[in-house]
């Protein structure tokens, strides 16, 4: 167990520091970031499995126990996404031999790969609040430099946004992290969430303190998962890099922002469920609207699939928002519901960390053969590479939450959460969003793939394709990998909402988690005790 | 530029500040110091070198590639933690050997800790290093 | 002493804050930086401070005698302050590097990657 | 059941790959999956024609109530044996419709996948997996419909089709959902029986509504209809299965199927009936206005939807006779049409083919070069009209029989089913008459008899629209009863037959026939007369599609350049202004007032000579961050920003944090010198924001200042038990130190520290790789300034 929970970020971090010293081998970082990638796959696997068969499981680093030292945690949701971000991480590098040029490989683009998953992967384990801090900032500075690695010009100023937005959201976290401390004097989340109990019990008057800090951890956090009023950051860079970068980018980073949501919204501050969810499922709301109408104006293939990470983030914020309802009411089909609407946040996390991505590996190879992600110059596409056309279709369509694949199971369970519980308003939107979401996963169907080549397209010059389609297969294999594991998500969609409904079970009721720590007895003496003894 | 008496100084200062700077990261367990402020000092030292000769003669003062220094540096921090996993405690947890040194009544304790700080050390020249000869090349 | 940090720090934010919504680059990191230094500050402050004497344990003691200042907030945010550090290097270079390509450090004629 | 639909599924991945072996055998060999999937079906004709339902389940996600099971009735079977009898017909034409073009591979890849999708939709029981047939087909019929994809028109009606049925599928999905939980399960069978739970339930109207929403689009019931006609973009073969027994009548399949369950309201009765009223007179109109064979055909199919909800409607009237008839009448009509409909599309596919003319006015005489496709067309347009002895004839008559036994709203009803007649006759006159009879006419190609798969089907359904008239019990009795006992919810008894002595509907139906004929031949001048009523097209629907679509994307790109607006500072002013907006707003819910009196009893004397330092070094922070903001050179900003790092190293050192303002005093040193060697060639700050901006950027900033003192001395005041008692007294005997906040880095949180020197080296390499990899262009131009500046282009 020492071994298994802390490996998904001693290998990334050991691996990283392996390429560090193979710095002049690019060649050979690429083999050992593969096979670090398929180890930690193997890791995450294991520690699913772990956790799955035994519960919740947990390390003191350092030895010391809880509230003192830094605690890692694994449940159900924190090892699914970390298997999760290795699968697709194993993808990512696959593609990126092709993808990323040699000049971008040899200024370090494979350890700061693992690093970033260094970051998300402890951000998913730890259980302590500051060291999440320090995991977001690992995160945050690996995907600074793989935004900006390679220097062009839209990459700098999507990059000056997303830097500053980001930054304020590191100083409200911070800020965050010391009021915390100031107020309850602990850092451990488990205890943080026995505080929160405590105080409601013992000193109700502190209640809206707590509330303060939620606001402040939601701006923090909110920024960091695009939601609505905090993602401008995000439309503005996810389209300017590389799109190896930008697949891993829409896969993980806003997903660690929605898990750290949902775990402290599940975890500590549900004192006041009636305000905290209620401006959280408002959010959503706007978000899921906003996002999809942006994409809907947008007419380059990466910014409408990054706009659209907005709208999908509303919807993975519908199922934290829909807790709301445990204000009002108290019954058992209330809390059922809360259960399936937390649920469909985890498989909808769980389905756009898959199929986001991969929409982005195809929208590389697109650019790579068309020479340009402008819808206006592609074309052609679904007769020259059906295959590619089929694999786009199986993760638009999943997108946009079409039958029987990943999306729709995602949509499925919210709607259902969301109608059980009586927030029509919600449903609407969420449903309606489909609808557009929709409309411009076929606008880029039938721009780049249905209509003619044009004929100013670089596809008719024998050279340029020559080139293209050079190590292209390493590009194509990733994509059809993930499109299977699209398909297998909804012909498995009994098992996986099994699943997904314990993760949410876990969540909801804390105290798993809260006993899976190894909390620490200590009462201070500061030595006076053993004097008095003497 | 660089006078005579400015590399003569850096020549004798160079030594120093090197030493002050591992005898700041060996204290820093006990007294204010520590891998962070030592490694800082100890960037200062060669980033001297650099403005007094040139970012070359810096470099070669130096020995090593500064990302291998860093990737070392950094692998050392992380392979002392993992000295309590193979021990079969948690990562990071702290283990050590007690040389006896003679005429001494406590034994020197050869901990991880201070190979962590070692790593410390090394990550904070090198980055340093790295950041200000990139800059001084531009 | 509270009061006194407390407006310090509303200050530091206020003008960091004010000076990242200008347009010019150079602004937008010196406000950065400011925003970073009252969060140190705000950590230091939060936590109380309680004594001048400094977490140090005397030769020849297993304890600290009399009263200390909280150690735990000061090793959090020598962290943050070196986080801090290394993010502060990486922004001063990238706005650099963004001025060289785009030739201008007026921010408002960066939007070629918006709509 | 399920075998039926996976092996469709199956074939249809299979079909490119089979389409490139089998070569211009492709069409029968397909034909036999759904011939095969026809004969499983219809094994189970006799036990449903005895009035047993047959129940089949297989698990799948049964913690969400979904569950593979299918459910079979009359009405299943009789949708089953259409999709799958009709389908293989449709797979053998179009294997030689499409002989030689090279994306007939895919092509049949998406017709299998509509056709297992279409044929999962009517057995399904459980009304999730019924629901995911439903959208499967609104998928595959958009392939299906921009099969000519280089086409702009073919995209566009594409795209109409599936925003118009997927956007009712939505509202269907939020309407099945609401039905299975009201309803307290989500299975056809269950459901059927709980019409008295439902009708009660406060969520009946709005599943009504929901279901209405969803059927209406798909069944492009009046003010829906318009995506019907554009989708005749799609080729003949699909447009004829699409829209004589399947996509289309999807819909109306789920009305009736539901109708025991929602029905016997006036909600239900009165929107059917009229929905179904005006769509049967409105798409019986406009297909007289049509030359084009397929328009003509689309239009009326347009109006015998209509009919169909019109007759699901009036089985709910209160006339218990008239409510069977309308029973009987929907059953009958629903078989009639699919026979006839097919055939007329494919007969006018077949014209096509041969002649490449579509316009029914330039057509004509063509019996002689293609008699068994004018035969085809014959038998199918008899029956259309109404005609005895053919099986439409009866359809109609039920269907005047229903109007003329239910009391309330005789009249108009009567006359609209009669005029719904009368259309119906001069559209299969158009048809079935008007390209095979009078003088040949010149065509782009010289037409021919079409090969045998393409005049086999239509003539075989041809024939089957008379067989079906004259052996009205022993053939069509056996499915017509079940399927009229599902619709009714109640086992139904029913007596087929052509000859109801002289009676009200039988003289209308002669009126119907002898005005549509006299219409016919008097088409041109009715035309003319008609004709300036065409504008009210442009009023109609599809303008309301276009402008809703297009007020949307408008809508779109406003918002989006609204909030994107690409403006930094734009964005940062929402983000504080949001943070401040949520932050505040709980603290304004607080009782500060307790932390203001603590503060009002400090005498200032003493408060300033205990704090002296303290005082000193804030007031120099305060200068310095003043100098910062304010400043308009560089480099004294860069200097007040170095006052203010060094005066926070000093508060640090006042208050007992030696570590920390050595490693302040360090850092700030670096700091500013990295500043200065970055910046050191930029121009001076000019002042280029306009004093309300400055003024409103300067109320927020002020707001977000006091905010975070309030909340520092929130937190201050407070009095809590801190954890760090631990490290002080476990300092030196775990951590075998004695500068505590060192083992708390290096030992107690060196998780911490060790995060922190990744962050160090990420940016290390950041810094290196900003600053050593330029883009290849700005590489070049740095060193060869002269030669590379022509090359630049935008990128």
């Amino acid at each position: 167990m020492n071994w298994l929970i802390i490996s998904p970020i001693l290998l990334p971090l050991v691996l990283a520091c392996i390429m560090l010293l193979l710095w002049r081998h690019p060649v050979w970082q690429r083999w050992t970031a593969l096979g670090g990638m398929v180890a930690l796959v193997g890791c995450g696997a294991g520690l699913f499995g772990v956790v799955y068969v035994h519960g919740v499981q947990s390390e003191q680093l350092a030895g010391y126990g809880a509230p003192f030292g830094i605690t890692f945690v694994a449940d159900l949701f924190s090892s699914i996404m970390v298997l999760a971000s290795a699968i697709l991480g194993t993808a990512v590098t696959v593609y990126s031999m092709t993808n990323i040029e040699n000049r971008r490989e040899s200024f370090g683009y494979y350890p700061l790969l693992h690093l970033l998953l260094l970051g998300v992967c402890g951000a998913f384990l730890t259980g302590d609040v500051f060291n999440l801090f320090v995991f977001f900032e690992i995160m945050l500075m690996a995907s600074f430099v793989l935004l900006t690695l390679g220097g062009e010009r839209g990459q700098m100023e999507g990059a000056i946004k997303y830097v500053t937005l980001n930054l304020i959201s590191s100083a409200i976290f911070l800020a965050a992290v010391g009021i915390l401390y100031g107020m309850t004097g602990t850092l451990n989340m488990a205890d943080l969430s026995n505080q929160v109990v405590w105080i409601a019990e013992n000193r109700p008057e502190e209640l809206p303190l707590l509330t303060i800090l939620a606001m402040m951890f939601l701006i923090a956090f909110g920024v960091k998962a695009a939601m609505f009023p905090l993602f401008f950051w995000l439309p503005a860079s996810y389209h300017t890099p590389p799109p190896a970068v930008s697949a891993i980018f829409a896969a993980l980073l806003t997903k660690v922002g929605v898990y750290s949501m949902a775990r402290f919204f599940t975890l500590i501050f549900t004192h006041d469920v009636g305000t905290t969810h209620m401006i959280i499922l408002v959010l959503a709301g706007f978000g899921m609207i906003c996002g999809v109408l942006g994409a809907a104006a947008q007419n380059e293939f990466r910014r409408i699939l990054a706009f659209h990470s907005v709208s999908q983030i509303g919807y993975m914020l519908m199922g934290i928002g829909l807790i709301v309802m445990l204000a009002h009411r108290d019954d058992e089909i209330a809390h059922h519901a809360v259960q399936m609407g937390l649920a469909g946040t985890i498989i909808f996390v769980v389905h756009h960390l898959f199929v986001k991505p991969n929409l982005f590996l195809v929208s590389g190879v697109v650019e790579r053969i068309g020479g340009t992600g402008e819808l206006k110059k592609l074309g052609g596409f679904y007769k020259t590479e059906p295959l590619l056309a089929i694999m786009f279709l199986i993760s638009a369509l999943s997108l946009a939450g079409i039958p029987p694949l990943s999306g729709f199971w995602a949509k499925y369970i919210l709607v259902l959460a969301g109608l059980q519980l009586e927030q029509y308003f919600i449903v609407f939107i969420a449903l309606l969003t489909g609808l557009l979401t929709l409309y411009s996963m076929v606008k880029i169907w039938a721009a780049a793939f249905w209509t003619d080549v044009p004929d100013d397209s670089p596809v008719h010059n024998a050279a340029h394709m020559a080139h293209a389609k050079h190590g292209i297969r390493r590009m194509i294999y990733p994509i059809a990998v993930i499109a299977v594991i699209i398909v297998l998500f909804g012909v498995f969609a009994g098992p996986i909402f099994d699943v997904a409904m314990e993760a949410a079970a876990q969540m909801l009721d804390p105290s798993a988690y809260i006993e899976a720590v190894q909390f620490e007895e200590f009462s201070p003496t500061l030595g006076r005790g053993e004097e008095a003894d003497s | 530029m660089s006078s005579l008496i400015l590399r003569t100084a850096i020549r004798y200062l160079f030594p120093i500040i090197v030493l002050f700077s591992i005898f700041l990261l060996l204290r820093g367990h006990d007294e204010p110091g520590g891998g962070f402020i030592g490694g800082l000092l100890g960037a200062t030292a060669f980033a001297l070198f650099a403005i007094g000769y040139s970012v070359e003669t810096s470099r070669r003062m130096l020995r090593f590639e500064l990302h291998q220094l860093m990737g070392f540096g950094l692998l050392m921090a992380t392979l002392s933690g993992v000295v309590g996993l193979i021990l079969g405690e948690p990562f990071l947890s702290s283990a050590w050997i007690e040389i006896p040194i003679p005429g001494r009544p406590e034994p020197f304790k050869l901990a991880t800790y201070l190979f962590f700080d070692i790593g410390v050390y090394l990550v904070v020249l090198s980055i340093t290093l790295m950041i200000v000869y990139a800059l001084a090349e531009e | 002493m509270e009061l006194i940090l407390a407006i310090v720090i509303g200050a530091l934010y206020a003008a960091g804050l004010y000076l990242m919504m200008r347009r010019n680059l150079v602004k937008l990191i010196i406000g950065l930086v400011l925003l970073s230094q009252a969060a140190n500050l705000l950590i230091f402050t939060a936590a109380g401070l309680r004594s001048p004497n400094a977490p140090l344990i005397p030769p020849g003691e297993k304890y600290p005698v009399g009263d200390f200042a909280d150690p735990l907030p000061q090793a959090l945010i020598l962290t943050a302050i070196v986080i801090g550090f290394g993010v502060i290097a990486f922004t001063l270079v990238l706005f650099h590097r963004a001025y060289q390509s785009t030739g201008t450090d007026d921010l408002d004629q960066m939007k070629a990657t918006d709509t | 059941m399920l075998i039926a639909v996976l092996l469709l599924f199956a074939l249809a991945l299979a079909a490119p790959l089979i389409d490139r072996a089998a070569g211009r055998w492709t069409g029968a060999v397909l034909a036999l999956g759904p011939l095969a999937a026809f004969l499983i079906i219809a094994r189970w004709l006799p036990d449903v024609a005895a009035g047993e339902t047959i129940t089949q389940v297989h698990a799948w996600a049964d913690a969400l109530d979904i569950r593979l099971s299918f459910y079979l009735d009359g009405l299943s079977l009789m949708f089953a044996l259409l999709i799958s009898g009709i389908g293989t017909l449709i797979v053998f034409y179009a294997g030689t419709y499409l002989e030689g073009d090279p994306r007939r591979g895919r092509f049949y890849a998406w017709l299998l996948i509509f056709m297992a999708s279409m044929l999962g939709l009517v057995l399904a029981d459980n009304i999730i997996s019924m629901f995911i047939f439903w959208e499967l087909t609104s998928v595959s019929s958009y392939f299906l419909i921009g099969y000519d994809h280089h086409r702009e028109s073919a995209r566009k009606s594409a795209l109409q089709a599936m925003l118009v049925t997927g956007g009712g599928g939505l509202a269907l999905l939020a309407g099945l959902i609401m039905l299975g939980v009201a309803a307290g399960s989500m299975e056809v069978s269950q459901i059927i029986n709980e019409g008295e739970v439902l009708r009660e339930h406060a969520w009946y109207l709005p599943i009504v509504i929901l279901v209405f929403a969803g059927c209406f689009t798909k069944s492009a019931q009046f003010p829906f209809h318009f995506w019907l006609p554009n989708a005749m973009e799609a080729p003949t073969p699909v447009s004829a299965y699409l829209h004589s027994s399947t996509m289309v009548k999807a819909g109306v399949y789920l009305l009736a199927r539901l109708n025991p369950a929602l029905g016997a309201t006036d909600v239900w009765l009165y929107t059917l009936v009229i929905f179904g009223g005006v769509t049967m007179l409105v798409g019986a109109y406009l297909a007289i206005r049509q030359v084009y064979l397929k328009k003509i055909l689309a239009y009326s199919t347009v109006s015998a939807l209509g009919v169909l909800v019109f007759l699901t409607g009036l089985s709910n009237v209160d006339s218990p006779e008239a409510a069977q008839y309308a029973g009987k009448a929907f059953a009958v009509f629903l078989l009639a049409h699919a026979l006839y409909k097919a055939t007329l599309f494919l007969v006018a596919g077949t014209i096509t083919h041969e002649t490449g003319e579509k316009d029914v006015t330039k057509l004509g005489g063509l019996r002689r070069k293609m008699p068994l496709t004018a035969l085809a067309a014959a038998l199918a347009g008899a029956s259309m009209a109404g005609l005895p002895p053919f099986f439409g004839f009866l359809g109609k008559e039920l269907l005047l029989d229903t109007t003329v036994k239910n009391p309330d709203w005789m009249l108009p009803l009567t006359i609209a089913a009669g005029v719904a007649g009368f259309l119906f006759v001069i559209v299969a006159l158009l048809i079935a008459v008007k390209p095979f009879w009078g003088a040949l006419k010149e065509t782009a190609q010289h037409p021919h008899e079409a090969p045998f798969a393409m005049w086999f089907g239509p003539a075989l359904l041809g024939s089957l629209s008379l067989l079906f008239g004259l052996f009205l019990n022993p053939l069509a009795r056996p499915i017509i009863e079940p399927t009229a006992s599902a619709v009714m919810g109640v086992p139904q008894e029913v007596k087929l037959a052509l000859w109801h002595g002289i009676n009200l509907p039988l003289m209308i139906s002669v009126a119907a026939v002898v005005l549509g004929i006299l219409a016919f031949l008097g088409l041109p001048i009715i035309s003319r007369i008609l004709k300036p009523f065409d504008a009210l097209n442009r009023i109609g629907p599809e303008r309301g599609y276009y402008a809703l679509f297009n007020g949307t994307l408008k809508l779109a790109s406003f918002q989006t350049r609204l909030l994107q607006s690409g403006y930094l500072r734009v964005y940062l002013f929402i983000t504080i202004t949001m943070s401040v907006g949520l932050i505040g707003w709980q603290i304004l819910q607080l009782d500060v007032l307790p932390i203001v009196d603590q503060f009002r009893e400090i005498e200032v004397v003493p408060f300033v000579i205990e704090n002296l330092y303290t005082l000193i070094v804030a007031a120099l922070i305060l200068i310095g961050t003043f100098g910062a903001v304010h400043s308009r050179s560089r480099l004294s900003a860069i200097a007040s920003l170095g006052v203010v790092g060094y005066g926070v190293a000093l508060i640090y050192i006042i208050h007992g944090a030696p570590d920390l303002a050595i490693t302040q005093f360090l850092i700030e040193t670096l700091t500013v010198i990295l500043f200065v060697l970055v910046f050191y060639h930029l121009p001076q700050f000019p002042r280029i924001s306009s004093v309300p901006a400055r003024v409103r950027d300067l109320v927020v900033s002020v707001a977000a200042g006091v905010m975070m003192t309030v909340l520092v001395l929130i937190a201050t005041n407070l009095e809590t038990e801190k954890i760090s008692d631990y490290f002080a007294e476990n300092s030196y005997e775990l951590g075998q130190g004695r500068n505590i906040v060192n083992v708390i880095l290096v030992d107690f949180r060196s998780m911490d520290t060790l995060g922190e020197i990744v962050v160090l080296v990420i940016a290390a390499v950041g810094v290196l790789a900003l600053l050593k990899l330029k883009p290849p262009r700005e590489q070049e131009r740095k060193n060869n300034p002269h030669e590379a500046d022509g090359r630049e282009e935008a990128s």
